[in-house]
């Protein structure tokens, strides 16, 4: 724990994320589609961020500018002061999607040490990391077991520890608990929680449940669709005593872990209220029929 | 090109049949250049025929006693030019003749009709054991192996044997005629496919759509009708573009086993055996038998376009 | 003309209601069959009170079971394989032996030193199979070789193999793969090949010849079917009329085989037309008569020959009804009657000349 | 509206389903077997064309070693033909799944091999490579088995998930990593599938071609001589041989397929 | 509106649902799996009951011998007095699953027809109820659509109408937002809200989502897993005058659809950490890897 911790001691003074005026057009042949526009955005060191909005909003595409699977259209987007596919070579992030995208002909232990394994990680230390890895998600004696031995949940935390598997100060995370369900959704939020503070790592959370971006988050940032845009950012104010920046899990992190309790207090559905009329601005429901594809 | 799609029904795919695993593109575009990229593919085959035969010793390229590229004899491989010319002269020098492409073309013709004979029959038993299957797990174990083996057989094995018992068959004033015997033959290749891929699709439906056909208390007949039927289509296409492709090819070897004169499979041999003073000619019926399978395969591909409606599933 | 005044008790009682026969070839429509084809095309069978059909064969089938079977009722196949056939428990009669002489021979190239049929060993020899290697097993028993000192290789439709060095020899009719060699460019001459290209070992002149094109009939039916015996007499009166027309008018037989089916041109068709006169005529004892020697020679050879798989063709003489003259003998005894050359003595065969890929 | 309960298909323990899926085609097999013999000795269908499963097995017994030399030969023809048919579809299907103008110019030559009749290949072929080897029939073999191994293969090689995709994309991975990692993995079952339904092909391509010219010795030679002077036993003895081959292809590849299924599970992880 | 009411007019005093010591237990070769046991429910007409429950618990099983698609191994389960495969043969029940599980091949209209057409209703009354229910759901500009050419939403309404087409006095709903996003989620939950109050069915509703249960239900069923048994029951008492039933939409229709607004009350609040409470026992994580497959 100390240890995975000791990577963010050289702290650079660059944010984790950097995303200026950047737009994306994708051309279609019934004319382009604007996914984002001039989005301004910042995640600072160890702040964990989430994005909400309606569906075709452009968060995926958001995420998908800063890990460079997509390239913006205009604007820049900056990974730790270096442009997104420096960042990408560099391997400063680790990713997980909405699926969690195991190999399936691999084992749980074989999956965490793939990108050790694409990097040339010597096969002892490999071992060592992907052990203790698999210790952090809990799933040490899953080991050697297979994907589809495995519940849709232990799935997505081997996804997180194979994110998490070269240690990035960085983790992108495109609605990484979409598919479970909501009891096993709330068990993992608070291990997400928990582990982010231990790693210290900044985390872009891409969501649509609004009470799991106010648990979650230290900032949620609420978009808009046609053109995608930054609409509202929301400081939910858990555990933190300094503005938009998590309190330093290096100063004490348990503090920043996020408790059960916290779903219960009025704070909390203060908070969850405040997201939901950003989100819908009026609380009625929206005309029939004119939900978007 | 739709007869490369017609094999998917031989894909008994591991997983969800229908994800789609490209995004789609624009068709008309992509299916121009799927023509365009067609025709290069066989200007390719011609080009490296030629320089082959150009740049290739006579007697091929034989590695440790064994010849692993053709020789490049007129013999054993005409000139491109050669061969096509051949198509437009005449089939003899007797006064009259019509030219090779002619009766080729009657020829693919007869063979069409007797192999379109062989797919429908093929077609409906291969569905009706494809609905005994589906109906009875226990018929489906029993069978299923059997239905697989039965490909196993070579047909030529029997094909004396359908057209000895078949001239026998004889009921008031209608008789077996020959070219029955080489479209039962046809149908036998035929059914194997159909049956499969008919099998597959009518189990197809999702359980869910099983299930609210039970809560709708719809009986066996209504839920084969409304559900299991259309439910297939989109794995009977292939299978009948596989099983017409299969026709042709029974129709052909058929004709030439139980000696029916008129088709093109007849022409085959005939011309085979003059490929030693004319190599050219015994090239045509060749071309013309490949040209039968695409027809075939391409009409039933046709089919599609009336039943796409039905294969929606395929896109969602 | 000859039609009313034969005692014919198939077509008499039904008052000129002609009777059905199918006849069943042994290959695709060719001169090798121009006699039946004449018969029909002169209305000899109608004369006879008789309506053919003539059913060409393929790959695979079988003229004497499509007979045995009942599917036809007289069938064209050569002696050893219907001995093979009688064997396994056909019950057919060989009532004429058109071809009086084998027809089969093994090409090979002049320079190859293959003279005869005891030179076979150690070479690579070609027979189409399907039964028609049995004559090359029965020369070879003779000469002393097995057949596990040949390699033997199935031909397909052309010489193709041998042109190009396969095989080392060829089968080859006369009448039919001997000619198709004649059509082909010499590719170092720029001429078609010559008979001097070539070393010819013809089966007429080895212990293994046997007897070819023959006319089948159903045994039981001959003994039982009062009816069937006069109608298998009247169809041999109208063949052999039918192959006199042949041979007395070659150019023209050869164009109806055309007429029937065949894909060849007229030259190859003319040749074949000639080469088939040849083993017919001139038949000594007059046409379709079966000679015992040859016969006898025939049943030899097919005891002695074994194959690869050590198969025998047959373990045991055929019984006696495997052949008779009875019909054939009736037959000519009447045409006789009305004149007709039925040796042909005088036959004198043709020159041919044959043109590239016989066209 | 009706009283047919036939949503819940009858249900067996899966140790019964097991036994039956044994048992029910055995039972299939011997009624059939059953009836044929009834045909010949009872019925009286003529036991010259269609001899009886008794006269066959003897046959079967008596011709055994050449049966048997019969079956190796044809047999070892077929393998060849599946094994360089299949190493050339995988590689060709590669090239497809790279580049869409390879994919595009295969496309009609592919689709005429699938038509394309034995019968019309197996001179031609001969002619090319000669008569006196067997090369000819593993030609025909390896082209029966190229086509469905082809599209399989290719069809596979598409299947690669894009969430796996993206990965690679994310971890900087080399082209040959990500084939090696993710696309040959995922293209296994489709190619396993393709080379079961190649294996049978193979074998009646291989056995069909020895009709149509080449060295004598296979199974495909001896059911047309023996036919051709009526040992239909003897004939049916060399089929039943056949039948036999081309089960063992079926199985053999079947295993193999369930033995990469086994170690490439391609459910649940999603 | 009230044409589909007045079938609920000539009502019967049996319950819309009573099941009696109900369980079912699943033969496995790993030993029998008891998916429910002793299990004790009854849903009176009209009443909106969800059930919730950690994955496994059975509710899609409970739900399934409600459905009569499953038999119940011992114990009866009767829906309007008559036993399930009796009420199932006279289509006393609609039904909605998780995926819409619409034709693909049919139409709007036509898949909303399904049921009428196997129950031989003529093609008239057929078209004018399908034109009716097509309005109820807000797709009335989308009948001629193909599935795949709806959002899931869209979908999801279309199998509710179908559900609803032959007017029954219940519908058996299992998780049928499961796969929307939750925006539209929201949305559609309204719309059933008001749905099922027009017409007066009562609704046997299975989810996985407390806010979801709590907007709509008169009561919250809350469940166990191993063996499933019931472990509490919430009544919401939102909009309802009467204990355990709402009030008659005979009465006062609009008095039974939940608003938007009421997830923002505090009521709310407290009815949604009741169930919580109810399900997790102590708000604390599950100890790691713990999870159920
Ligand atoms: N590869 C692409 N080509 C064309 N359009 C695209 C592509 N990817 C996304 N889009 C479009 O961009 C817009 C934003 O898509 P995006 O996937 O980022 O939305 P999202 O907010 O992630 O939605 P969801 O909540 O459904 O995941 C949508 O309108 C979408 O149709
Ligand atoms: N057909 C079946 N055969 C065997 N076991 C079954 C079957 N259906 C359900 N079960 C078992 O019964 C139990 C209850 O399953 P059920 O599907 O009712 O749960 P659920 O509450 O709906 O879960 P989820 O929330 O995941 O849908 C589970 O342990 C499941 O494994
Ligand atoms: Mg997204
Ligand atoms: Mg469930």
């Amino acid at each position: 724990m100390t240890d995975t911790a000791t990577t963010t001691e050289p702290v650079t003074r660059a944010a984790a994320v950097s995303v200026h005026g950047a737009s994306k057009v994708f051309p279609s042949k019934a004319g382009d589609v604007t996914a984002l526009d001039g989005i301004e955005l910042t995640v600072a060191e160890g702040e964990f961020v989430s994005l909400i909005g309606p569906s075709g909003c452009g968060k995926s595409t958001l995420l998908r500018l800063i890990a460079d699977l997509d390239a913006a259209t205009a604007g820049s987007v900056e990974v730790f002061g270096k442009p997104a596919h420096r960042a990408r070579r560099d391997q400063d992030y680790g990713i997980a999607f909405q699926q969690a995208g195991l190999l399936p002909w691999r084992t749980v232990a074989a999956n965490i040490a793939l990108p050790l394994e694409l990097h040339g990680v010597g096969a002892a230390e490999r071992k060592e990391r992907v052990a203790r890895l698999a210790e952090l998600v809990g799933l040490s004696d899953f080991a050697d077991r297979h994907p589809d031995q495995l519940s849709g949940g232990m799935q997505q935390r081997v996804a997180i520890a194979r994110a998490l598997a070269e240690q990035p100060r960085l983790l992108l995370m495109d609605e990484p608990f979409g598919a479970l369900d909501e009891m096993t959704r709330e068990r993992m939020q608070a291990e997400l929680s928990r582990i982010a503070a231990e790693t210290g790592a900044a985390v872009v959370f891409v969501t649509h449940s609004i009470p799991e971006a106010v648990f979650l988050s230290d900032r949620v940032v609420v978009m808009s669709p046609r053109p995608g845009r930054i609409t509202d950012i929301i400081e939910t104010g858990f555990g933190a005593d300094d503005l938009g920046t998590r309190r330093s899990p290096l100063l004490d992190p348990a503090a920043a872990i996020r408790d059960e309790s916290l779903r219960e207090t009025p704070a909390f559905f203060a908070k969850v209220t405040a997201v939901r009329e950003a989100l819908h601005g009026t609380p009625a429901a929206a005309p029939r029929g004119a939900e978007e594809r | 090109m739709t007869s490369t799609a017609g094999i998917e029904t031989q894909v008994a795919a591991p997983g969800d049949p229908a994800h789609p695993a490209r995004a789609p593109r624009p068709r008309g575009r992509r299916s121009g250049l799927a023509w365009l990229w067609g025709i290069v593919g066989v200007a390719a085959v011609v080009i490296v025929w030629e320089l082959y035969k150009w740049l290739a010793p006579e007697d091929g390229v034989i590695v440790a006693g064994l010849r692993i590229l053709p020789r490049t004899t007129d013999l054993a491989m005409p000139h491109v030019w050669v061969m096509v010319g051949r198509l437009f002269e005449p089939v003899t020098r007797q006064e009259g003749s019509p030219p090779l492409w002619g009766v080729i073309a009657l020829g693919a013709l007869t063979t069409l009709g007797i192999a379109a004979v062989g797919w429908l029959v093929g077609m409906i038993v291969g569905f009706a054991f494809a609905l005994l299957m589906q109906r009875w797990r226990l018929a489906e174990w029993g069978l299923l192996p059997w239905i697989i083996l039965s490909q196993t057989v070579p047909l030529i094995a029997f094909a004396p044997i359908v057209k000895s018992w078949g001239s026998r068959i004889e009921i008031g004033g209608w008789e077996w005629q020959d070219w029955m015997s080489v479209a039962l033959i046809a149908s036998y290749l035929a059914f194997f496919p159909i049956a499969v891929g008919a099998l597959r699709g009518l189990q197809s439906p999702d359980r869910i759509h099983t299930e609210l056909m039970h809560t709708y208390a719809a009986g066996y007949w209504p839920t084969l009708v409304k559900l299991r039927l259309p439910a297939s289509v989109p794995y009977l296409l292939p299978a009948l573009r596989l099983g017409a492709a299969n026709a042709v090819i029974g129709a052909v070897v058929a004709e030439v086993s139980t000696g029916l004169q008129g088709g093109i499979g007849r022409l085959l041999i005939q011309f085979a055996g003059q490929a030693s003073g004319d190599p050219a000619k015994a090239w045509g019926p060749i071309f013309g038998a490949v040209a039968l399978g695409l027809v075939a395969a391409g009409s039933v591909a046709l089919l599609g376009v009336f039943l796409k409606d039905y294969r929606r599933g395929e896109a969602a | 003309s000859g039609g009313g005044d034969s005692p014919d008790p198939s077509s008499d009682p039904d008052g000129g209601e002609l009777t059905p026969v199918k006849l069943q070839l042994q290959w695709l429509p060719q001169a090798q069959f121009a006699g039946y084809f004449a018969a029909i095309d002169q209305d000899y069978f109608e004369e006879e009170g008789l309506d053919v059909e003539i059913i060409p064969s393929g790959g695979d089938i079988v003229p004497q079971d499509a007979l045995a079977n009942g599917d036809v009722d007289f069938a064209i196949a050569w002696v050893p394989k219907v001995l093979g056939s009688i064997e396994a428990g056909a019950n057919l009669t060989d009532i004429a032996q058109i071809f009086q002489r084998s027809g089969t021979l093994q090409v090979s190239w002049a320079d190859s030193g293959i003279e005869s049929v005891a030179d076979f060993e150690g070479k690579t020899i070609g027979s189409w199979g399907f039964g028609n290697e049995w004559e090359i097993f029965a020369a070879m028993a003779a000469e002393g070789l097995d057949s596990t000192t040949v390699q033997i290789i199935t031909q397909d439709f052309n010489m193709n193999a041998f042109l190009q060095g396969d095989i080392d020899a060829a089968q080859a009719m006369t009448y039919n793969e001997y000619a198709q060699l004649l059509e082909t460019v010499n590719p170092d001459t720029g001429e078609l090949y010559q008979p001097e290209d070539f070393n010819v070992i013809s089966y007429e002149d080895t212990v293994g010849a046997m007897l070819q094109d023959a006319i089948w009939a159903d045994t039981a039916r001959l003994d039982s079917d009062e009816e069937y015996a006069a109608t298998a007499v009247a169809f041999l009166k109208a063949v052999i009329k039918g192959w006199v027309y042949a041979r007395d008018n070659p150019e023209a037989a050869a164009l109806l085989t055309m007429e029937n089916g065949s894909a060849w041109g007229l030259s190859h068709e003319l040749w074949m037309m000639n080469e088939t006169n040849k083993l017919i005529w001139p038949a000594t004892d007059g046409i379709g008569i079966i000679d015992e020697t040859a016969w006898q020679r025939t049943v030899d050879g097919a005891l002695s020959a074994v194959n690869e798989t050590g198969a025998h063709l047959i373990t045991q003489e055929p019984p006696a009804s495997a052949w008779s003259n009875e019909y054939i003998q009736q037959a000519l005894d009447e045409l006789e009657a009305e004149g007709i050359d039925l040796t042909g003595e005088s036959f004198t065969p043709m020159n041919v000349v044959l043109e590239e890929g016989g066209n | 509206m009706t009283t047919v309960r036939h949503a819940p298909r009858a249900r067996w323990s899966p140790a019964a389903e097991r036994r039956l899926r044994v048992i029910a085609p055995l039972v299939v097999g011997l009624l059939g077997l059953a009836l044929w013999q009834f045909l010949v000795t009872v019925v009286g269908v003529s036991d010259y064309l269609l001899p009886s499963p008794a006269a066959i097995l003897q046959q079967l017994v008596e011709f055994w070693p050449a049966i048997l030399q019969a079956t190796i030969i044809t047999g070892t023809n077929a393998l060849l033909g599946l094994v360089v048919g299949t190493l050339l579809a995988i590689l060709l299907a590669a090239l497809a799944a790279r580049w869409r103008a390879v994919d595009g110019m295969s496309a009609p030559i592919v689709a005429s091999l699938a038509v394309v009749p034995i019968v019309a290949l197996a001179p031609v072929l001969n002619s090319m490579f000669g008569a006196d080897s067997q090369f000819g029939r593993q030609a025909i073999a390896a082209l029966a088995a190229f086509v469905p191994v082809f599209v399989n293969t290719l069809r596979g090689l598409r299947q690669t998930r894009p969430v796996h995709r993206d990965l690679m994309h994310v971890y900087a991975a080399s082209g040959p990593q990500t084939f090696r990692l993710v696309t040959l993995p995922t293209a296994a079952p489709y190619l396993m599938t393709g080379i079961r339904i190649a294996s049978s092909l193979a074998v009646i391509s291989a056995l069909v071609a020895e009709y149509f010219g080449g060295p004598r010795g296979g199974l495909g030679t001896f059911i047309a001589t023996s036919a051709a002077t009526s040992a239909y036993a003897r004939a049916w003895a060399y089929v039943a041989a056949a039948i036999a081959l081309g089960l063992i292809f079926y199985l053999a590849t079947a295993l193999l397929e369930w033995l990469v299924l086994r170690r490439i599970p391609t459910g649940g992880a999603r």
